[in-house]
């Protein structure tokens, strides 16, 4: 029996069978010779058993000068699983894109295999490399090896998280930007806001190629930066025939499924009125040989989404409708900041920067960070009539003026 | 760490160009199309006309280190020892050479990896710590989306849905798996208001900031047997845990209570419609380790539905929409109560102001 | 001149010129032979001179044994314009759908010449016939005289408001059920509650034959019925094709405009899939001669709607998706008693009852008038994951029930 | 009232019946289709092959004694009496014999009230009392009516217009006129935070119902001068005039501040999309009587980008949504402002939470 305890594992032995990969099979194969891997075993099966987790609440721990990166855990448990005693989760930043060398990975097992449970989450929902548990006197030595191999710890707490980013211009023919290329200047460039917890809460970047958005920012990052163009679709007829001819539906899988029904088809030509065209990318999505985004690439910049503690789940909403994103991308580093500035002055403790904005309002805030409003940045214009008008006229003044 | 040696911070992740291979380096941004070719394989064409195949494998997320270095060994045979994870962590193998894909497909399998995940097919699921690390955790993580992919792996490994389909389980209503914006989410719940450990409180909590965290103002400063601590009117708690989350002296955890809710229609591409959050379908299954078996099946009846129902493209949420609410609780057998009415903040804007009605 | 201080009406008069039918003709008219009118006229004219209204605020005033139906109306400028020193309006209920005969309407105006400004709208936003203006000591006799001619007040105050309707079944092809024979009803029903105040605030109801809604009510009415049918849109197909020769586009004018995109044209047949459709009444409006709603009708009843004073402004949401709508109409007036109970009970000073269903829950508002849960009472089932379960199991109850 | 008689109370409206022409009650219910025949005349037949013609002309509404009589002998004289007003004010005259019609219209010309309003056009304008009667308003009602229907005739006597415009008119935030849900609506607002009659306000007010009706939380009770009063937070007013409504008091009225804002994109039909609610256009212009000219060409220059460009039944707010509220700001060459972005309760639900734009 690879659990401690040597009652068995009989519930969680349920889910090593059937077709998917197993985690129970993953734990057990590092039960064989990890002690971490058997307690974990064994607690894991006594919850299975019990319908209830046991693990603390937090603790706070770290390696030496960082604030983050270190997720603090110790089990209600110890006597009966002395070895999860203590089980803190490193978070390392991932490399953009997710990209490795089996070498690297191989570094990253040695390391682990060294300081660790051997058990590892690739990747963290953030979008880091998670090493799943280990006592508090393994982290230091798991950091200075990691250091080594070129890797460093990510976010966590109330600092600049982990940025992540879709694949990008590395294999996909539609990204608008070099989101690979940003994400990792960004990382760089805010390495002490990763590392020292400072601001009222979390702050989530991430950057998408075009607006089919494969890396979720748009519901998953304080700042989602979310690839477009601005001039016209690019289009290949030859290619929409033969497309036809292989039976796509141009008014049913096309024409139908365009938001602005800006597409027409007579049949020989494919026109899009790119004036009214919303850049969704269905019809690109539907028909990747015949149809590209624009050649004027840019982005979308969009703030504010998270999950729901408290106030309710928010989606990103429209911050600057199109931006070029080159490099050194002063303009982006310069905005953030000012973000920062103004929420880090005003926000309150645990107050997402897209519940601050709702709470201050977004014209407010975008004065505070001195952008001018634009239609863009709304669904639509207010619809109740409580305008805050903000000046009024004195008795006299209005003669004044006319003189 | 050996004395001498200054000790490295501060120096990020390693730059991401190391790890690409000579063909993504390459034909970086020069990408022309793709296609699948099919399940879980696709190719990337470039302009210059060069040519990069993915094989797409399965992953539990929680992956040993011994699995990590057969990933590596597959990598080096197959790919020049190339290699990527995705964004709902599949590990992804990067070939130039069209003849390995068999032979890799093959070894993923024995090693028990399903290929597939592309195209109009079930993605993995993103999720969770679960039982397995966290202290807020309501349900499992990595038990629930092993039984649920087990039932589905069919749809992963084929491209015979009418569209993407994504789903997402969270253990928490923190939802660290995001699954707010999911075609189906799986949310652990709690059901039971905090029980106040009134002897710890005031040790290991700041009052104020405890009555200050509560959304529906349940919690109210009180002195409990000579101690400062707090009440909650349990009327008012709705299962946040959000006191929780500041103050360990309030915890929710509870086996008699905990479960799982399911949640449907939401999405995050931008494609055809607007982004959507995910709306509340079955508002509480038991947990039932260790296959959750009531889980599985909603699930995959909510799947089949889409699936019998759907138009080509067509996401969970854009079906629902087209056919309705009614039909959609209709067509499940699941039945509306109130527990579907939202009577959060902004409830009034969830009613129904029109008389667009299907009868 | 017709203004009493003798000044003119320089600015009033810029408002007689132009093609549409001048209301300061109308005061002028009046003035040449009613002195109310005549300070009216002055009275305004200072007002489009100041910029500002000479009115006071409000004044409980009334008729005999009732609460509402009269506005107490004062001047500000009683000694310049003592005329209207008191210048109240009353509400008179208007027969259903606004239909008179010559003589009714006669008989009005004789009333209104002896007792009042001889000043009308026709009609009141809410669709009283309201006379404009007259003295304190003149609302007795005016009512009097109103009564003897069949007339009565409508509502005003924290009542139940003058129910009005649209033309339906009286010259419209669409409607659904008898407007003017249930507002009727309705009317006369409650007159209690419509003369003598006791809810906590307003209470409208509005009555449309078909989902064009006519009068407004999803807007307007705190309780709205809007016509509506069960089964399938008849179809005249020859009349289909007739509308086709005569240049309607069934893709461009149907098909795109149809909500659920439920129509389908092969240059033979209409056909609609009637199991999603709607009931939004386009392409029936779009070519009555050819389409008709369908025969099994009835309508859909919806709470809640307002102005936005002062949570915002409400539409109506669906309570009764479909109802059919037959005298004595036993199960509307049921329903609508229930809810001024648990609106009467519970609701605060001035909230209307959309404002206090959203306050209370419509989940909990559906309780306390026991109705059941229906998917087409919401846009959509609840994003946030803050459900309130009502139980929860107690240590060994579990175990119990497994007994 | 002669002593003796019994005082007739609750005795209802009278009974529409009495009201209905012939050929009305006869085919009660049996109306099979209508037609337009030319602005402000349309037909209606029964299954019986009756025939109703109706036609429709203007109305101030303010109506004298005068007038309506001048309506019931035209009643009279054309129609055997019958005649009915609409939901928008105009009146309409019920005929059976197509011979009368030209005469009336000539009449009625006569007269001064333009036939039209039918189709394709726009109709009366739903308004208040203004400074005619209401305490409350912040602008006139009557007058800006006067001013943009003068302005607008045409297109009620013509039937040239892509689909039905609804303009209404409130004079206040309490929006008499419904003004909620107008494609143009024209509001009256003030700007300037109450004045507070610290002399009388404890006369005539409660002082605990003036700070609850403040939705901002802006009023707080205040001794002043010695007396029991409030204070306005001005900061905090958005000239709702909520407070006004339960207290004279605290009047907002300001000949120099009060004016009038500009709403559009609203719909109270199911026609095609859900009825919508109107949305600031234009947030201030000044009350510039008699003729308000600022108002008058600001409407009409909304009324003439939508009639350029909306599709046939294409309502204000559908013809937006199609094109963009970018797009709608730049062909009216309004400015987008602070203003416009909502910063109430849901305000968050209003803002652009996807990346579907317009380049
Ligand atoms: C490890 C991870 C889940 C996973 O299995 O992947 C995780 C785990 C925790 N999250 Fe998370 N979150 C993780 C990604 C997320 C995400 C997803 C994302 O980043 O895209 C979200 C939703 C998006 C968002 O940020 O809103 C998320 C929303 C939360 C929240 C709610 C925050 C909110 O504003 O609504 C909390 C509660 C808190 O911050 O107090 C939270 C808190 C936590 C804590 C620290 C528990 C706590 O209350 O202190 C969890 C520690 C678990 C453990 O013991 O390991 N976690 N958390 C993810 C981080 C891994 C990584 O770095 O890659
Ligand atoms: C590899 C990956 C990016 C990465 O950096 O890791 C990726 C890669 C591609 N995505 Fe994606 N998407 C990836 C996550 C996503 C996500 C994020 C997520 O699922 O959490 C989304 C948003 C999902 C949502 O809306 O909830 C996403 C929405 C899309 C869409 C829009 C689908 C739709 O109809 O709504 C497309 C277009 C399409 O499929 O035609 C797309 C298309 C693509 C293409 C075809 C782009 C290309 O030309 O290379 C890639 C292969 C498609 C495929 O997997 O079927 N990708 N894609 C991610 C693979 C995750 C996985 O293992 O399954
Ligand atoms: C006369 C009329 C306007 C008109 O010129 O037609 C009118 C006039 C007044 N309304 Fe109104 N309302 C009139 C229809 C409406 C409507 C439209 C409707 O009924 O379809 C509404 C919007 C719909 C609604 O009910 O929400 C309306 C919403 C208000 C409100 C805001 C109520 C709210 O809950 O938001 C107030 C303020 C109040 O109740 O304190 C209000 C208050 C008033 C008062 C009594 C002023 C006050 O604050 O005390 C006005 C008296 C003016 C006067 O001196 O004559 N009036 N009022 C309408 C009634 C005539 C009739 O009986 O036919
Ligand atoms: C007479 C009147 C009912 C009454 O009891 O008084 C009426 C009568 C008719 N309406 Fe209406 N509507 C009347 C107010 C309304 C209103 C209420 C309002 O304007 O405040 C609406 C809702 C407006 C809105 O959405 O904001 C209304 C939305 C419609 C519609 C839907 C239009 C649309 O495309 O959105 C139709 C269908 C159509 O026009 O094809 C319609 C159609 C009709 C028809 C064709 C019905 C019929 O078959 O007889 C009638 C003549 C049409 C016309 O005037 O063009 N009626 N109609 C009202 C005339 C008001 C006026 O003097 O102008
Ligand atoms: S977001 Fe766009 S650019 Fe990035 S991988 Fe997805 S489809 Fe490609
Ligand atoms: S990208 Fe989307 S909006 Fe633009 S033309 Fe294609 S389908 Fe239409
Ligand atoms: S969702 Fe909740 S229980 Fe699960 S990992 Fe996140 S915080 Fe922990
Ligand atoms: S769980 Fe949430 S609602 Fe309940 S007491 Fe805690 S904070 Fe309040
Ligand atoms: S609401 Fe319908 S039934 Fe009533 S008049 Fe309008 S179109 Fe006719
Ligand atoms: S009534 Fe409306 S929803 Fe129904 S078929 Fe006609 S256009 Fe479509
Ligand atoms: S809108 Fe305001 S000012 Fe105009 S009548 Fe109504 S309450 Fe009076
Ligand atoms: S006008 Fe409205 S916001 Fe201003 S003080 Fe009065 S109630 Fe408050």
């Amino acid at each position: 029996m690879a659990d401690s305890t040597g009652n068995g594992t009989p519930l969680l032995d349920e889910l090593e069978k059937g077709p998917w990969p197993s985690f129970v099979k993953e734990i057990k194969s590092m039960a064989e010779d990890n002690k971490m891997s058997q307690d974990l075993l064994g607690q894991l099966e006594k919850s299975y058993r019990d319908k209830t987790g046991y693990w603390k609440h937090g603790g706070i721990v770290g390696v030496m000068g960082y604030g983050g990166g270190v997720i603090g855990r110790y089990s209600f448990l110890a006597e009966e699983y002395p070895n999860v005693a203590h089980f803190h989760t490193l978070r390392i930043n991932q490399p953009s894109g997710w990209f490795y060398t089996a070498d690297a990975l191989r570094a990253l097992c040695d390391v682990w295999e060294r300081h660790g449970s051997g058990l590892t989450n690739m990747h963290g929902s953030t979008g880091d490399i998670v090493f799943l548990g280990t006592k508090t006197d393994e982290l230091e030595p798991t950091f200075a090896e990691l250091t080594k191999h070129g890797f460093d710890l990510g976010g966590s707490g109330s600092d600049m998280r982990t940025p992540s980013c879709c694949v990008g211009p590395a294999r996909c023919e539609w990204a608008c930007y070099d989101t690979l290329h940003i994400t990792n200047d960004l990382t760089h460039h805010f390495q002490d806001e990763l590392h020292r917890p400072a601001f009222p809460y979390k702050f989530k970047v991430k950057c998408a190629g075009c607006p089919n958005d494969c890396v979720a920012s748009i519901a998953r990052a304080d700042m989602s930066i979310i690839g477009t163009w601005r001039d016209e679709i690019q289009i290949d007829q030859d290619e929409v025939k033969k497309y036809v001819e292989s039976g796509i539906d141009i008014h049913r899988d096309i024409y139908a499924n365009c938001p602005t029904r800006c597409i027409e088809w007579d049949g020989k030509e494919l026109k899009i009125d790119n004036s009214n065209c919303v850049r969704c990318m269905q019809c690109i999505n539907a028909m990747p040989k015949a149809l590209r985004p624009g050649k004027d690439r840019g982005a979308t910049i969009l703030i504010g989404s998270k999950a729901p503690i408290v106030e309710g789940a928010l989606l990103s909403s429209v911050l600057i409708p199109f931006i070029k994103i080159e490099p050194p991308y002063e303009e982006i580093k310069d905005l953030i900041e000012r973000i920062w500035d103004v929420w880090g002055e005003h926000g309150k403790n645990r107050e997402r920067v897209g519940e601050f904005i709702q709470r201050v309002g977004l014209g407010n805030f975008l004065e505070e960070i001195d952008l001018e409003p634009h239609p863009d940045m709304v669904a639509h214009p207010r619809e109740n009539p409580y305008i805050f008008y903000e000046e009024y006229y004195e008795e006299g003044e209005e003669e004044e003026e006319e003189e | 760490m050996a004395a001498g040696t200054e000790r490295k911070t501060d120096i990020g992740p390693p730059n991401y160009e190391q790890f690409l291979a000579p063909v993504i380096k390459k034909n970086y941004g020069q990408w022309k199309y793709h296609e699948v070719l099919r399940p879980g394989v696709m190719v990337h064409v470039a302009e210059s006309g060069d040519k990069l195949y993915t094989v797409r494998a399965g992953s539990p997320r929680l992956l040993s280190i011994k699995t990590l270095r057969k990933f590596a060994d597959l990598a080096d045979k197959y790919c020049d020892g190339y290699l990527r994870f995705t964004s709902r962590n599949n590990v992804e193998f990067l070939l130039t050479d069209e003849a390995k894909i068999d032979p890799l497909i093959e070894e993923l399998r024995e090693l028990g990896h399903p290929v597939g995940g592309i195209g109009n097919a079930i993605s993995s699921i993103v999720h969770t710590q679960g039982w397995v690390h966290c202290h807020s955790a309501a349900t499992d993580a990595s038990g629930i989306v092993k039984a649920v992919m087990d039932d589905l792996c069919q749809y992963f490994t084929d491209t015979k849905l009418p569209g993407k389909l994504r789903i997402a389980l969270a253990c928490c209503l923190n939802m660290c798996g995001a699954v707010h914006c999911s075609d189906i989410a799986i949310l652990g719940v709690h059901r039971r208001p905090p029980r106040v450990d009134h002897s710890t409180l005031s040790k290991l909590c700041e009052i104020p900031s405890v009555v200050a965290s509560c959304p529906t103002a349940a919690i109210r400063p009180a002195t409990v047997e000579g101690k400062p601590s707090v009440e909650v009117d349990e009327e008012r708690c709705m299962f946040c845990a959000n006191c929780f989350s500041v103050c360990p002296s309030m915890p929710l955890n509870d086996p008699l209570n905990d479960g799982v809710s399911i949640w449907v229609g939401g999405k995050v591409s931008n494609a055809r419609t607007e982004p959507m959050f995910s709306k509340l379908a079955i508002p509480y299954l038991p947990n039932n380790p260790p296959r959750w078996p009531e889980v599985v099946q909603a699930v995959r009846r909510i799947v089949e539905v889409w699936a019998a129902g759907a138009k080509k493209y067509e996401r969970m949420g854009e079906f629902i929409n087209r056919i309705g609410w009614k039909r959609f609780f209709e067509l499940t057998g699941i039945e509306f109560s109130k527990e579907h009415i939202d009577d959060f903040k902004h409830a009034g804007l969830t009613y129904k102001r029109s008389a667009q009605l299907r009868h």
